[in-house]
């Protein structure tokens, strides 16, 4: 079952849509500037599947690029963001949108082989944090080694920041990173990332 | 807070991952054969080594894996990090961990 | 303002005599200069008492000028309310106001606004010390490119040398400080952190650092939490105190901290100083006290044959160094004013006559502990090296390096030569490849001759039962006296004198005291060395560090997430009153001007069983299971069977730990033959996915499953009552909603009028005709407004927790967590019906166990009181009718889980567990009430309302 | 002037040899083995017997805990033996004519959701049915009761009220450790320390009849292990298994504060135990880490929640100092009830699991044990405890109740 976001999209409402005159308020300037800003209704799909199996190259095709087997890296293309889950598990995001015909694809795509394609676009929704004290302020409350020379564009995680889990995809060196968090926790990060960048 | 390497993930803080206790203790494959003090066994006794324990850990936060993880219970070292279903590697002879307390 | 004459030098010192500022002490105004700490700032003004004793009221003086002093603690008021600090870490800030304490601190109930942070870093190598050693230590590491944090506990780098008048490379050793200190700021992997104590070393190198940042309002900090790959530790050392009659008087100070008053602080801490010291170190006190302007009339060294080089020395400063000899007592009121001297023979025996100097100051040097605590806090051992009379590291048992003074090196060449090794061995191990460089040459600080420790001087009379003068841990007023009489009762052990008498365990733990006592403890038990009696263990944190601190901005709004569904600003808006179920706040009622919940409940219960009411219902546990396997999976997890459940229908199930008691239960759908949905209760969502986790991945990874939680992803709006099918027909226009097109357990999917997609599921938790409509999160406040705009015509009636929980229990359903607690089998709940006979499933054998099979085990049962009016206490405990209250022990039958007024029953009922419960329905219980008055009340069978279920069709 | 600590007797034990054999070997002197020996010999004149330490005595959990005493436990069985031992607790500092600061300060087990209501009523209802002291208070009398608790609405996890036991407190662990010493050396116990119990002598038969220790073996009519976080390591030795996990367990003290706590609280669900010294620190437990461990020490992320969780609690505690840290070892069994009684091995007696909550349990446990040791069958209050339960499921389960036990 699928949504066509752009027809409805006057009857959503994202976990943040009430904070973005916060989180733009935040904005820091200059050398240690930092930016925070909520991006709705991205499309993320969970993709259960062997990687070694035939449904990894049908996917690889489906989606234009191969599956990351690297623990922790990320694919990206033109318009979509493959981030490594686990050893057998991908979280595909896309535009706003595009939940359906990714969807599709990746069923397509798994066949008959065991696996899964759950959208779970509305169960996360995603924060930007970038600036050049963007890292600062994750350190704050992530334990994962953010230095470039362990982390940087091309690389995810599941983590914890501040006792939340998520999802942390760099997406580039500025450095701008994605925190993929689920709804219930939503407030609550985006009340850390204030208080934090505050600092 | 111990650091622990998830087999994927590599090395994370303690806090992201569950505890499992004990690794290699399989569930009987037929409960109903064994005994009340079998069973009881099976249900609440593990081993509690002062030393080597292989145990279970689950990346909770990260990957969500389970995996095995040889520790030692005094000083946390660990001397092994495996998939679970893997056999606990057979440590090399000539080395032995020394215990501190 | 005082005008007691000053003691500050008129040049020199790290003190910047442009920044004068203002304090009070003990409510009198003073002026010190920026760069002093509040005790040099007072010795500058000539104070030198600070609180008295804690129990004997001793006045007291400062003794160090740093994190060991053993009396200096004071209250601080301003810059920000603390119960405890030492004066001589304190730094001076304008408006500072302090009282000097009597052992105990006072808190300060006025809320606390300062701002603690934390962060997380890694780094190759984290070099804790910024003195000698440990710059060059970090410069090492730094050049080979490697990624290196410095920590040091002052305001600026330099350790000792901020202290001395030492060179190197034929200037001023702080001027090196300084080159070094703009290297390693230059390098851009470096980072170099000053008042930052590194307050624990625990496993896996995980280090962490209180900074303290006085420039932020009323102070506040950041706790480090540093993980690296090599640690050097370059902490220095502590100077030690002897153990002498009278040892604590105002005026008896470290030689060391006399000298870093004097060199950094400009302050000379007496006129007429006599020097007692059991090495070299004190030497370079007495000759710079000297030139400072002060007199020394003499220099007691306990070696017979001090090093003729120092005495020489001394002797053209005119110094008489009075040698093989040591002080025995001191003389004065609250300030010292003279010392006595006795020779002591090779077996430690005082010996000739006692000579009297009269002097304002005595600098005292018993001797160097290595600041071994980190070391010895990250597991590595310490051994008494006899030639050092110190505990130094021994065997490290992580990537650790010690170097410099806190290895027990006690020359400045030597330290830089250990910290360029240490370093570049440790950029080396993490990965970095480098060479030690060379250390530069040094004067003013050679290798020091050995010293001649004496642990215990002893009193002029008496035996060690009467020597009450003698401080071994002044700050807990324990003195020979003390120790000897642990030892007199049976004590042997370290570790029992100290608890006994309490050494080591005040503010300062035992820096500079704790080795000067463990040579006592080997004195009085005979020991041949303190190596023999060996030290209690060092724990964290180095220092006092406040629990504000630790806790950082876990504190009010951010102590612990608040989960909210996408409904919660309706819900705010519309007046809930919230209750914590786990992290979520959920509805519990929704009072409407003027009701009490219980007013307000009645009626979301009547709309329920009236008409039509609505409930949040996303906060459940959702989880897809999906694969060929599923069903095997989902069979071998409930005890109920799931196989043949027909995709599209819905089915209850109940899970149970292997140890057969209830764990979880929740309405699973079958969407496809190989595609469950399956539901938790809202507070074990992740306890049951992983539970599903772990049986997938260790036990039977050959199942084809894979499970994803969709908690977030979809809002559920529970539609409720006789009227809910009017509701969902306007809702979703497409959808036939009859009884046959749509009948109980099932599930559609469906366009709703609005355009959102959504699965609707028929299933009740009320026993009312009921559906559960879920939508994407994203539509959920869209959906759940459309849902009261199309029931607004029946009186739709949102509702909550409270509700929830009355209607369920008017249906007898439990709520696992409520109605059981960890001890009770499905079997217990009367559901029998639930439990599978012919497959196998986890917990199943736990149920023929002795006791899981026994008759008289505790069941669920339904409870009427028989004043109808009266409301059970939930938790209340049950008696037999007969049972005497007074005759303790009283045998319980049981307790109510749940108990409400039901609307529908126009009375109160209950649920209770109550032992062979099901065999007394129909007999009367008892329940004693914490008033004292006693609520009989009838077993009854735990559906209450509609027991033929004809309800739930509408 | 604050109170100087009651001064000590002037004489407390022996260090002796030890003798070729005993008639009771007792492994382990912490609370329990040494109120063990101390009961053998007064209630049962069995005084031939030695306290084997493998350190110092009573420098195990017993030198750690927070020295918390209450009896107000969920189940009757659990209730029966812990107010038995409050009862002793109260004649016992006379006994033994040691002040060993034993002050029935109460304590407060907060509620903070509507579950831990319900818990603690039926906790204070079971409790007045068993003959314990408990009471509800409501969040006004607990803020009476401990004026700087803070019963604000409007904290995360606010207080809704608290079971209160009158005769609860606290006593000072290590004096209490040594008045059972010197009373039990009293009685002619030979308490033996830096000996460790290495290994079993058994006859033929399969009887234990000695101990093999650091200091040689031990001949023994019967040996009795109250060796607690390490019992499993012996009972290994005999390839008999137990249902015992030993973890880490923190606590800390702050520095000495002028009294501003008069009472003792816990909080199980945000995880706060507290009461103030005599000396006037605070005195914490932190978390129990959820791995094995026998290091005495634990994960400072441990302290840290703790730190924060007090202050929710306690906000004037903002500015307090931890001053200092340790850890213990507990020993954990899967219902959260210790194991007492025989064991399958002849001449082997066992007590121990009491987790994180044996110190009140000090004297009754060394009362039922001694009795249970002296007659060969369990007492009666320790007959619930058997290891048997595990077989048939008969679990003590003090989970229900609270999920740390201090
Ligand atoms: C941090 C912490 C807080 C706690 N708080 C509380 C509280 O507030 N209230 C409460 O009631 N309880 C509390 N407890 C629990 C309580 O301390 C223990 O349950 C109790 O002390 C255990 O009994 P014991 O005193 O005999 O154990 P221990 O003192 O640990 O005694 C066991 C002894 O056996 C010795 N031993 C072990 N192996 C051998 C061997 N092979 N040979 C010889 N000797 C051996 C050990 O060295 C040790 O001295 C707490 C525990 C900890 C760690
Ligand atoms: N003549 C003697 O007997 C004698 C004795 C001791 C020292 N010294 C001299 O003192 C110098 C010692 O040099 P060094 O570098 O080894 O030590 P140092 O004392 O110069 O430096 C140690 C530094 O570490 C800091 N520190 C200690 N513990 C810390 C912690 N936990 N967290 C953060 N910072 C901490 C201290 O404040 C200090 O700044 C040498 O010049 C040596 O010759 C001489
Ligand atoms: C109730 C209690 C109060 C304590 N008070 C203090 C104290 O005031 N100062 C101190 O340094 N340690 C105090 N301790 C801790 C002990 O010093 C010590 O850390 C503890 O006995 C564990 O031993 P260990 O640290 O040597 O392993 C206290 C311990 C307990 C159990
Ligand atoms: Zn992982």
């Amino acid at each position: 079952m699928t949504v066509d976001g752009f027809a409805l999209a006057h009857l959503r409402r994202s976990p943040l849509g009430h904070l973005a005159d916060r989180l733009a308020a935040a904005e820091a300037t200059g050398p240690g500037g930092v930016r925070l800003r909520e991006i709705p209704f991205l499309a993320q799909l969970n993709l259960r599947l062997d990687p070694a199996g035939p449904a990894a190259a049908r996917a690889a095709e489906a989606l234009g690029a191969p599956l990351p087997t690297l623990a922790g890296s990320v694919v990206a293309t033109a318009d979509l963001r493959v981030l490594w889950l686990g050893p057998d598990e991908w979280l595909v995001v896309g535009a706003d949108g595009a939940a359906p015909t990714i969807e599709h694809a990746l069923r397509r795509a798994l066949g008959d082989e065991p696996g899964s394609v759950v959208d779970v676009s509305a169960n996360r929704t995603t924060l930007e944090l970038s600036g050049p004290s963007a890292r600062s302020v994750l350190e704050q409350g992530c334990s994962l080694d953010l230095h470039p020379r362990a982390f940087g564009p091309g690389r995810c995680a599941q983590t914890t920041v501040a006792k939340v889990q998520l999802v942390l995809d760099q997406i580039d060196a500025e450095p701008s990173y994605r925190l993929l968090v689920r709804g219930s926790f939503a407030q609550y990060l985006a009340d850390w990332l204030l208080d934090a960048t505050g600092e | 807070m111990l650091l622990i390497a998830c087999p994927w993930c590599g090395e994370r803080d303690e806090t992201e991952y569950h505890y499992g206790g004990q690794a290699h203790v399989a569930h009987p494959a037929d409960p109903h054969a064994l005994s009340d003090a079998e069973w009881g066994a099976y249900l609440f006794v593990r081993d509690n080594p002062k030393g080597e324990f292989a145990e279970r850990w689950m990346h909770a936060a990260g990957c969500r894996r389970w995996f095995n993880v040889v520790r030692h219970t005094v000083t946390h070292d660990i001397s092994a990090v495996y998939p679970a279903g893997q056999p606990r590697p057979v440590p090399p002879s000539d080395e032995h961990s020394e215990v501190t307390a | 303002m005082s005008n007691r004459p000053g003691n500050r030098l008129a040049a020199g010192g790290r003190v910047d005599r442009s920044a004068p500022l203002r304090f009070t002490f003990d409510g009198v105004e003073y002026t010190g200069l920026r760069g002093d700490t509040l005790a040099s700032a007072l010795l500058a003004n000539g104070v030198l008492a600070v609180g008295p004793s804690l129990y004997r009221e001793r006045p007291r003086g400062i003794v160090t000028a740093g994190v060991d002093d053993p009396h200096a603690l004071v209250q601080l008021e301003r810059p920000c309310s603390d119960p405890m600090q030492l004066a001589t870490t304190v730094e001076l800030s304008d408006g500072l106001a302090a009282t000097g304490l009597q052992g105990r601190g006072r808190l300060d109930d006025a809320p606390d606004e300062t701002r603690y942070d934390k962060t997380y870093l890694h780094t190759d190598v984290l070099v804790v010390g910024a003195g000698p050693a440990g710059l060059a230590a970090a410069l090492a590491a730094g050049r080979s490119g490697a990624r290196v944090v410095l920590v040091d506990d002052q305001p600026e780098p330099g350790g000792a040398l901020l202290s001395g008048r030492e060179r190197i490379d034929g200037r001023p050793a702080l001027a090196w400080v300084a080159e070094a200190r703009a290297e390693l700021e230059a390098q851009p992997e470096t980072r170099l952190l000053t008042r930052a104590t590194a307050i624990g070393h625990h496993d896996q190198n995980y280090v962490l650092v209180a900074e303290r940042r006085p420039d932020r309002p009323g102070g506040g900090g950041r706790l480090w939490h540093f993980r690296a790959r090599q640690v050097v530790l370059a902490t220095g050392a502590h100077e030690r105190p002897l153990v002498f009659a009278g040892n604590d008087r105002p005026g008896v100070m470290s030689a060391a901290a006399v000298r870093s008053y004097l060199n950094r602080y400009a302050v000379l801490t007496g006129r007429r100083a006599v020097v007692f010291t059991t090495g070299d170190s004190a030497y370079a006190t007495a000759l710079e006290l000297a030139a400072a302007g002060a007199e020394v009339p003499a220099l007691v060294d306990t070696r017979p044959e001090p090093p003729a080089a120092l005495v020489k020395a001394a002797r053209a400063a005119g110094i008489e160094v009075l040698a093989g000899a040591a002080v025995v007592g001191t003389e004065g009121g609250a300030r010292l004013t003279g010392v006595r001297i006795s020779a002591l023979t090779a077996e430690e025996q005082l010996t000739g006559p006692v000579r009297e100097v009269a002097c304002d100051l005595l600098a005292v040097s018993g001797g160097w502990s290595p600041a071994v605590h980190l070391w010895s806090m990250a597991r590595g051992t310490v051994r008494y090296d006899a030639t050092l009379a110190a505990f130094v590291p021994d065997r490290a048992a992580q990537e650790v390096r010690a170097c410099g003074s806190g290895r027990g090196r006690h020359d400045l060449a030597g330290c830089l030569t250990e910290g360029f090794t240490a370093g570049a061995e440790a950029a080396t191990a993490a990965g970095f490849p480098f060479a030690a460089p060379i250390a530069p040459p040094c004067e003013g600080d050679t290798p020091p001759a050995p010293p001649r420790p004496v642990w215990l001087v002893p009193g002029e009379e008496g035996d060690p039962s009467t020597w009450r003068d003698h401080f071994v841990d002044a700050q807990r007023d324990a003195t020979v006296a003390d120790v000897h009489r642990a030892v007199r009762a049976g004590m042997r052990s370290v570790e029992h004198i100290k608890r006994y008498t309490t050494i080591g365990t005040a503010h300062d733990q035992g820096k500079s005291c704790g080795v000067a006592a463990i040579g006592v403890i080997a004195r009085l038990l005979g020991a041949r060395s303190p190596g023999e009696v060996g030290t209690t263990t060092f724990r964290g944190p180095y220092v006092p560090v406040s629990f504000a601190l630790l806790a950082g901005r876990e504190r009010g709004p951010l102590f612990d997430p608040v989960r909210t569904t996408a409904v919660h600003p309706w819900h705010v808006r519309r007046g809930a009153v919230f209750e914590n179920v786990g992290q979520w706040h959920r509805p519990r009622y929704y009072p409407r001007p003027g009701e009490d919940m219980d007013a307000a409940v009645l009626r979301e219960c009547r709309a329920a069983r009236e008409a039509v009411a609505v409930m949040d219902a996303s906060t459940l546990g959702k989880i897809d299971v999906i694969g060929p396997d599923a069903a095997v999976f989902l069979d071998r997890l409930y005890t109920n069977g799931f196989a043949k459940l027909p995709v599209g229908s819905a089915r209850y199930g109940v899970m149970c730990r292997a140890d057969g008691m209830v764990f979880d239960d929740g309405v699973t759908v079958r969407l496809a033959p190989d595609h469950y949905y399956l539901t938790t209760t809202t507070g074990n969502a992740a306890a049951v996915l992983d539970w599903m986790e772990e049986w997938l991945q260790t036990e039977w990874p050959e199942l084809r499953v894979r499970c994803t939680s969709v908690t977030e992803q979809w809002s559920t709006a529970a539609v409720v009552g006789p009227r809910s099918r009017e509701v969902v027909a306007a809702l979703a226009p497409g959808l036939d909603v009859s009884n046959d097109a749509f009948p109980f357990m099932t599930v559609r999917d469906a366009v709703l009028a609005n355009g959102v997609p959504a699965r609707i599921c028929r299933i009740s938790f009320s026993g009312e005709l009921a559906y559960e409509i879920n939508v994407s999160s994203w539509y959920g406040l869209a959906v759940w407004e459309a849902v009261l705009a199309y029931g607004a015509h029946a009186g739709i009636t949102p509702y909550g927790t409270e509700t929830m929980h009355v209607l369920r229990a008017e249906k007898g359903y439990p709520i696992v967590g409520q109605d059981t607690d960890g001890t009770v089998t499905p079997q217990d709940l009367g559901m029998t019906w639930v439990v599978a006979r012919h497959k196998d499933f986890v917990g199943k054998r736990s149920f023929a166990r002795a006791d899981t099979s026994r008759a008289d085990r505790r069941h669920l049962v339904g409870l009427l009181p028989v004043d109808g009016g009266e409301l059970l206490p939930e938790g209340a405990q049950l008696v037999a009718p007969g049972a005497d209250l007074t005759a303790v022990p009283v045998d319980s039958l049981g307790h109510v889980t749940s108990s409400y007024r039901s609307a529908a029953l126009d009375r109160t009922f209950a649920l209770a567990l109550v032992r062979g419960g099901r065999d007394r329905i129909g007999e009367t219980v008892l329940a004693p009430l914490p008033d004292g008055r006693t609520v009989a009340a009838t077993v009854t069978e735990p559906v209450l309302f509609d027991p033929k279920g004809g309800r739930r069709d509408g | 002037m604050p109170d100087q600590l009651p001064e000590h007797p002037d004489w407390l034990w022996r260090t002796p040899d030890p003798k070729p054999s005993y008639d009771v070997v007792v492994v382990g002197a912490g609370g329990h083995g040494l109120a063990t020996a101390y009961y053998l010999a007064r209630n049962h004149g069995i005084s031939n017997v030695a306290v084997l330490e493998r350190g110092w005595l009573a420098g195990g959990n017993m030198a750690r805990n927070t020295t918390i005493i209450r009896s107000n436990y969920l189940c009757e069985e659990s209730a029966a033996i812990y107010e038995h031992a409050l009862k002793l607790w109260e004649g016992l500092p006379e006994e033994l004519e040691y002040d060993f600061l034993f002050s029935q300060r109460g304590v407060l087990n907060l509620a903070h959701t509507l579950q831990d209501v319900r818990e603690g009523t039926r906790r204070v209802g079971a409790n007045r049915l068993g003959g314990v002291d408990a009471e509800w208070l409501d969040p006004d009398e607990v803020r009476a009761f401990c004026p700087i608790v803070n019963t604000s609405p409007d904290v995360r996890y606010p207080v809704l009220g608290a079971t209160l036991q009158p005769r609860a407190g606290i006593a000072k662990h290590d004096h209490v450790a040594w008045a059972l010493a010197r009373k039990a050396d009293e009685h002619g116990v030979d308490l033996i320390q830096n000996c460790e119990v290495t290994g079993f002598v058994r006859d033929g038969g399969g009887r234990v009849v000695g101990v093999e220790t650091t200091r040689g073996r031990i001949g023994a009519g019967r040996v009795a292990l109250a060796a607690a976080g390490h019992t499993s390591t012996l009972t290994d030795l005999l390839g008999l298994r137990l249902p015992i996990q030993s973890h880490p367990l923190q606590a800390l003290v702050s520095e000495l504060l002028e009294p501003v706590h008069p009472t003792v609280v816990m909080s199980n669900h945000v995880h706060v135990y507290v009461s103030q010294a005599h000396k006037g620190e605070l005195v914490m437990g932190a978390g129990i880490d959820s791995y094995n461990g026998y290091g005495q020490r634990g994960s400072f992320h441990q302290i840290e929640h703790q730190m924060a969780a007090a202050l929710e609690l306690f906000p004037i505690f903002a500015r307090a100092h931890v001053l200092r840290t340790w850890g213990g070892i507990v020993d954990v069994t899967p219902d959260a009830s210790p194991i007492i009684g025989l064991t399958p091995v002849e001449n082997l007696y066992l007590n121990c699991g009491w987790g994180t909550g044996g110190f009140k349990a000090t004297p009754a446990s060394g009362w039922v044990y001694a009795d249970t040791i002296a007659h060969g069958r369990p007492h009666q209050l320790a007959a619930p405890f058997a290891l048997e339960r595990f077989a048939t499921g008969a679990l003590i389960d003090e989970h229900g109740a609270a999920a740390v036990a201090h």
